[in-house]
């Protein structure tokens, strides 16, 4: 920051060009602290979950090395990722999204109703997506084309589409036993060497959005929406197409979500989804990614998700009783935020 | 009597919990059968578990006047007692499901369908001793949202029995969020199991959770018949898990009839002028042996 | 001069009821430096808006070197070789000098997948280029954590990016020091030595007298004056004709001061 | 607008004063049009609610013309306006609190435990306002001090509040039948020619939010904080301090409805206030509160939480079953906003 | 001249390890302009939020009227009859000129109730006093509809209200037109003429020259300069003074053009 404030700009231009053939150089020499520079907030967020887990680990130490813990985790945590993931694409881009509960919902219903009839899951799982992905075009639409805020609108479209939902199903369930025989469970959401394949899938497409948020296009576009609009208007980039493209996203993301979910134990609920919103959202914050727009993690976000989903069954099996698991997820939201805050610098 | 002879009364039913959840559901479709056999213009309502949400419930329900009001008993005698009088006094004719309040059934009438809640969960604590053959000093999980003292009545109740027995009961309170996809109760569930590795037996709050048993078992590692999971309800997936030799025992409280027998008392008391009805729907357990019986009605949602 | 790059024939803007342009000329030719210049609310701003196709002019033609366009926008202003720094807000501050450069053009290969390395050899070799040298920065750096005149920097390499045939400055020293805006006088000098067009909007009189090869004057929306260098022989006679456009019976205020000193 | 842009400036100062005496005017000569221009927000609401209470009355007249059906209301109405009148001063500050409702818990819960210990409900009430007032100096402090985003500290803030009541009462409720005897009782939750006096109350409250809104130095220091805190601070208003107060003034508010609530049900639940977070908040912005800040409407509020608790009842009425409530109020979430952002422009 | 109203005393001010202000020395006396100039990032800004205690300074002491004070912030500066025009964001625009004015010093009667007409009354009397005569406007118009012209008005109503003693001006004419800088310039004069004193800062050497009483010349957080107008010949000098401070070696850029013209 010192430099910073004094630049070597004293020579106006046109002087310098003895100087011209100088290269770059990183602001740190050594490239360790370069990588902890530029993954500040995902390292920190790692941090807090280091910390939790130690904490928990040392309440009960013989519990957290049992694999099968980690192994149920990793069973459901995919699930939250498909849609933490994405979420994070729309923080960064400046919005917020309360809809995916009832997306992930709508999606898997269409999923539930092909396997249903008798059709390939494979069918099902590109008609959930197809579902997903018109979905989060009809909220992304209404909040850019209709400039509203998107907190509000997408919690109403939340309340509408489960509304559908609940008025053409009249709460019933539906359950598809037959999934377990075919291939698309064996592919997705069986195990492989006592490992659920789900988390490959959910992990390949953490790596496949990290890449699209850094080294994508898409990503970049993102990240200039959401921290200058007007900037990014006037360099010819169509900023309401990106917001949309942002909800698309996530509408793809809670289509897989709540495919993945209906494959785990073969059953849709009408409420399928609704258990998500808060989890995910905070998933999302404490991943270190800012409310502010610009900037974000994904990596970051993946690991928030983690920790949200060990503090239920580190509660569990540190030997407290269910009642603890409130308080220590608000616990957890705060000091993250406070660790982020001391963390991440705002320019504006 | 006609075939719709209830045809020109109005009745106002609580269904109880969130729209579409595994008990609820089969509740409405007993109170809809009940409406499509006696005639009667049923409003359903619900209230995501909310007692607050309930108690405002039934004060617009005793506004708008209906014949007969079939309420959940979950807010408890205090919070109903007021409402109940003013339907009293309005001549309403009131029901109660799920949780009785004895009380207020004392001073303004009204009947009772439902399990008594505290005697089903002991009663099912009881069986549940002695079908898995648990002696004093063994260790048992129950899971219950013992967060709401009049919704966890049931589950106490079971741990009370257990703990009478002399077994050592860990309580795991369940979140609301379970309810919506009880998936996301499997790393928890897990937890405690590993937590407490000598457990011989787990029960399950409702029908959501105990038709994932076996997924909970998968995640532990654990196989059909290494712990006996019991439970209230039943459901398709509680079929199934009985056919997979997951679940051993349920309390079925019998969700049609807490949907069917408020109307048709109701019915009774407006219509006919009877003395309103007093049914335990609590009786029967669900056992691997008689599991088939209950399985067709369960894949209608009637049971 | 050289080849006609641009042409607005009668354009004209309304916001709602306002007229903010009514029915301007405006053509720039290759090589050469254009000052436009007028009162706040003159239109300026609302013009090269139109030229860099941010904004749709409600009536008039534009000509790129002598045809007709339809469908202008700002994808089809960039395509013409059309570059503007804008008066404000023209950065993205907590992203870095590279994706502040490529903004809106990356560099992609196959799939949209960026091609990182070779935007940071070329943002280094803008950087150079415009003589930001500083050590202290990278490519990587935010761009919150520069100076002011450091920003503009990433602002002018934006612009010349593309070896652009056009260049358009809106105000781009306003609130800047004498020594950042003799830099940037420096470089418009530059650009015009290289065969390049700048299109340069200020206030300050004497400093676009001091380097436009033509002027033109905006009042109210409409064109008050075109007149090449020769015509004009001072800036006080630039400053003088705008006076009496703005009030023909002179202005008070600005120098009653000096006067009543002198 | 027209005129706004091409101002009457051109001459400059000093040379005006011939015609300085003249006086301002309004800028529609009928009073009237004045009304509706300062008053569009809350017209607006006014508009959705009496649309959507039409929609009904056709549907089911009978119903809508029996005063025990808006008395019924009316009964618990109060309790959701004593939060969202400070709900709206806080989103016009710029922040949010979703802590509210373990603040009505945690409230309503030391009036339960004072009733419940044998003092006066009046000892009671006053030490839930007590109480109310230091949890929402912890929420403000922690939001505006530490710096986070109010969203997301307010949320973990939430959990945290409601862990520890669920940590400490295991679940267990208080009944206070005594209550119904009290002076307080009489005073705060009985009826009065059949209305219920809640709601007058209520009214009174809503009144003095409004004046306090709209004439009083905290409104104008809120809206200007809001809008500018920037700005704000270089004018010597302590930006912060009017931060924390709209937290507090929530804190206050969330006591007192948890207290009506305890006082209409004789019972104090656990849960007591989590059912309120949506419908409280989408009441804030159906009512025409902006989400940006700076502006906002108290009167628009309190009828956004009419119009909100009408929804349900009146699905129900109209015949529909309980499965097209949600369905309802995602409509008219969205449709308020839509009607909003036409009706409303937004300045820089 | 008149009374001393402000003194500041070896004031240095330090963000991190940037040192904005490194012992400045500067007052201002009843009935004077005192003009301060210097580069960009000199330390204007940073010496005049002190001044009106919107920026706590590092070290150093601050006098009013020869006397020390101790707890120097926003609300004492305002009492002491310091008054201040922000370079930037100084209104709120979705509020009513009348709030605006009155932001943060509201008129209140008993228990903080607002005196709306009273409030009303005097906005008036203020914005005809500065010629804010369009009959469009009431002090009830929202500041969000005003021309940037109109909203520099509402900002100078705000500060001339309560006969502050020393109006602080950062860079006011900033992206104003000659015509709305003659306009402030007018004002600034009536200021003094009514005995009060002004701190004007600003980048426009010709402007400073043209209105100030005295200089004084900031440079990397130093006083490099201070003069009476009668020290200093002509506007030119002190550009030729700043030029030397900035760049012992003489200033490239800026003139080059106009003598390789001339
Ligand atoms: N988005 C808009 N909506 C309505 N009116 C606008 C808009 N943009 C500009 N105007 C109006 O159009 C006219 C021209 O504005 P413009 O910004 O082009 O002037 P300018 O010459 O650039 O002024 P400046 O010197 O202040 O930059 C002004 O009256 C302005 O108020
Ligand atoms: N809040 C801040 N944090 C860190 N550094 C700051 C801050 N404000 C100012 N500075 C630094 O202090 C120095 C003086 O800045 P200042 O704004 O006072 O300059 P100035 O003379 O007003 O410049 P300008 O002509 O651009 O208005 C600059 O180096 C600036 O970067
Ligand atoms: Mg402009
Ligand atoms: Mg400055």
């Amino acid at each position: 920051m010192s430099k910073a404030m004094e630049p070597d700009l004293q020579t106006p231009l046109g002087r310098t060009s003895g100087q011209v053939g100088k290269e770059w150089s990183h602001p740190s020499n050594h490239w360790l602290r370069g990588f902890v520079l530029d993954n500040r907030a995902s390292l920190g967020t790692l941090a807090v979950f280091i910390v939790m887990m130690a904490v928990f680990m040392i309440a009960n130490p013989t519990v957290f090395t049992t694999w099968y813990l980690y192994s149920s985790v990793l069973t459901t945590l995919p699930v939250a990722l498909f849609v933490v993931v994405p979420l994070v694409f729309v923080v960064t881009c400046g919005e917020i999204d309360l809809s995916f509960p009832a997306t992930m919902g709508f999606a898997s219903w269409v999923f539930a109703l092909v396997v249903q009839a008798g059709y390939d899951p494979f069918l099902g799982i590109a008609a959930a997506v197809v579902t997903g992905t018109l979905l989060g075009f009809l909220v992304g639409s209404l909040v850019v084309y209709g400039g509203l805020s998107s907190l509000i609108a997408t919690l109403g479209m939340n309340f509408l589409l489960r509304g559908l939902i609940q008025i053409i199903n009249e709460g019933k369930s539906t359950s598809l036993s037959s999934l377990a025989d075919s291939w698309a469970y064996k592919i997705f959401s069986s195990q492989f060497w006592g490992i659920p394949v789900q988390i490959f899938w959910a992990i390949a497409f953490v790596v496949f959005a990290a890449l699209l948020y850094n080294r994508h296009r898409f990503g970049a576009q993102v990240k200039v929406v959401g921290d200058n609009p007007d900037s990014a208007k006037q360099m010819g980039i169509d900023v309401k197409l990106v917001r949309v493209k942002v909800f698309v996203f996530t509408g793809i993301g809670a289509a897989i979500a709540g495919t993945f979910s209906v494959m785990i134990n073969f059953t849709w609920w009408p409420t399928a989804g609704d258990g998500y919103l808060l989890p995910v959202l905070a998933s999302v914050f404490v991943g270190g990614t800012p409310t502010w727009g610009g900037i974000g993690t994904v990596v970051g976000g993946a690991i928030g998700a983690v920790t949200v989903s060990f503090i239920q069954t580190g509660v569990v099996a540190a030997g407290l009783s269910g009642f603890y698991v409130q308080f220590f997820n608000g616990l957890i939201i705060i000091l993250s935020l406070l660790g982020h805050k001391w963390n991440q610098a705002r320019y504006r | 009597l006609d075939a719709q002879w209830c045809k020109d009364v109005h009745i106002r039913f609580f269904v109880g919990g969130a729209e579409g959840d595994a008990f609820g559901t089969i509740v409405y479709n007993g109170a809809k059968q009940a409406a499509a056999d006696l005639g009667p213009k049923v409003d359903y309502i619900f209230s995501q578990w909310d007692v607050e949400k309930m108690v405002q419930q039934l004060r617009e329900a005793v506004a708008v006047k209906p014949q007969g009001i079939a309420m959940m008993g979950h807010p408890g005698d205090a919070a109903i007692m007021p409402l109940a009088e003013q339907a009293h006094k309005d001549g309403i004719k009131m029901m109660y499901q799920n949780v009785p309040v004895p009380t207020v059934v004392a001073a303004f009438g009204g009947g009772y369908v439902g399990a008594q809640q505290e005697q089903q969960g002991r009663a099912l604590g009881a069986e549940a001793f002695k079908l898995a053959g648990l002696k004093a000093g063994d260790k048992a999980i129950m899971i219950g949202p013992f967060e709401n003292e009049s919704r966890g009545a049931r589950e106490r109740g079971t741990v009370a029995a257990l703990k009478e027995a002399g077994v050592d009961v860990v309580q795991i309170n369940s979140q609301t969020e379970w309810a919506a996809d009880p998936n996301l109760a499997i790393p928890p569930i897990t937890a405690a199991l590993l937590n407490n590795p000598g457990v011989k037996a787990v029960g399950y709050p409702g029908g959501q959770m105990l038709g994932n048993v076996a997924t909970y078992m998968q995640a532990a590692g654990r196989k059909p018949g290494d712990i006996f999971n019991f439970g209230f309800d039943t459901s398709p997936q509680i079929v199934e898990a009985f056919k997979g030799g997951w679940v051993q025992l349920t309390a079925d409280q019998q969700p049609f009839m807490q949907g069917y027998l408020p109307i048709l008392s109701l019915c009774q008391q407006v219509v006919l002028g009877l003395a309103p009805m007093n049914v335990d729907t609590g009786a029967g357990f669900v056992t691997p042996q008689n599991y088939e019986i209950v399985s067709e009605l369960a894949k209608q949602a009637l049971r | 001069m050289g080849e006609r790059i641009i042409e607005l024939r009668d354009i004209k803007k309304s916001y709602g009821q306002v007229y903010a342009l009514g029915g301007v000329n405006l053509s720039v030719d290759r090589g050469e430096v254009v000052g436009l210049i007028g009162d706040n609310g003159a239109g300026k701003s609302t013009l090269i808006k139109i030229l860099s196709g941010v904004v749709k002019p409600t009536s008039g033609d534009i000509l790129v070197r002598d045809k007709p366009v339809n469908g202008w926008s700002a994808a089809r202003s960039r395509d013409a070789g059309i570059e503007t720094v804008f008066q404000d807000r023209a950065l993205a501050v907590q992203q870095t000098i590279v994706r502040n450069i490529f903004m809106g053009r990356e560099l992609t290969g196959s799939m949209g997948w960026l091609k990182v390395n070779k935007e940071i050899e070329e943002a280094s070799r803008l950087m150079r280029e415009i003589g930001f040298t500083s050590k202290v920065f990278t490519p990587h750096s935010i761009v919150g954590q520069l100076s002011g005149g450091e920003r503009q920097g990433v602002a002018i390499a934006r612009a010349i990016y593309k070896q652009a045939e056009l260049i358009i400055l809106d105000e781009p020293t306003t609130a800047l020091s004498l020594t950042e805006t003799a830099k940037v006088f420096h470089f418009v000098r530059q650009v015009r030595a290289s065969g390049r067009s700048i299109l340069f909007i200020g206030h300050n009189i004497h400093h676009v007298f001091d380097i436009a090869d033509r002027f033109v004057v905006l009042d109210r929306g409409k064109v008050a004056l075109t007149a090449d260098r020769s015509e004009v022989k001072s800036a006080e006679d630039l400053i003088n004709f705008m006076e009496d456009v703005a009030h023909p019976g002179g202005l008070p205020g600005l120098h009653d001061g000096a006067e009543q000193r002198a």
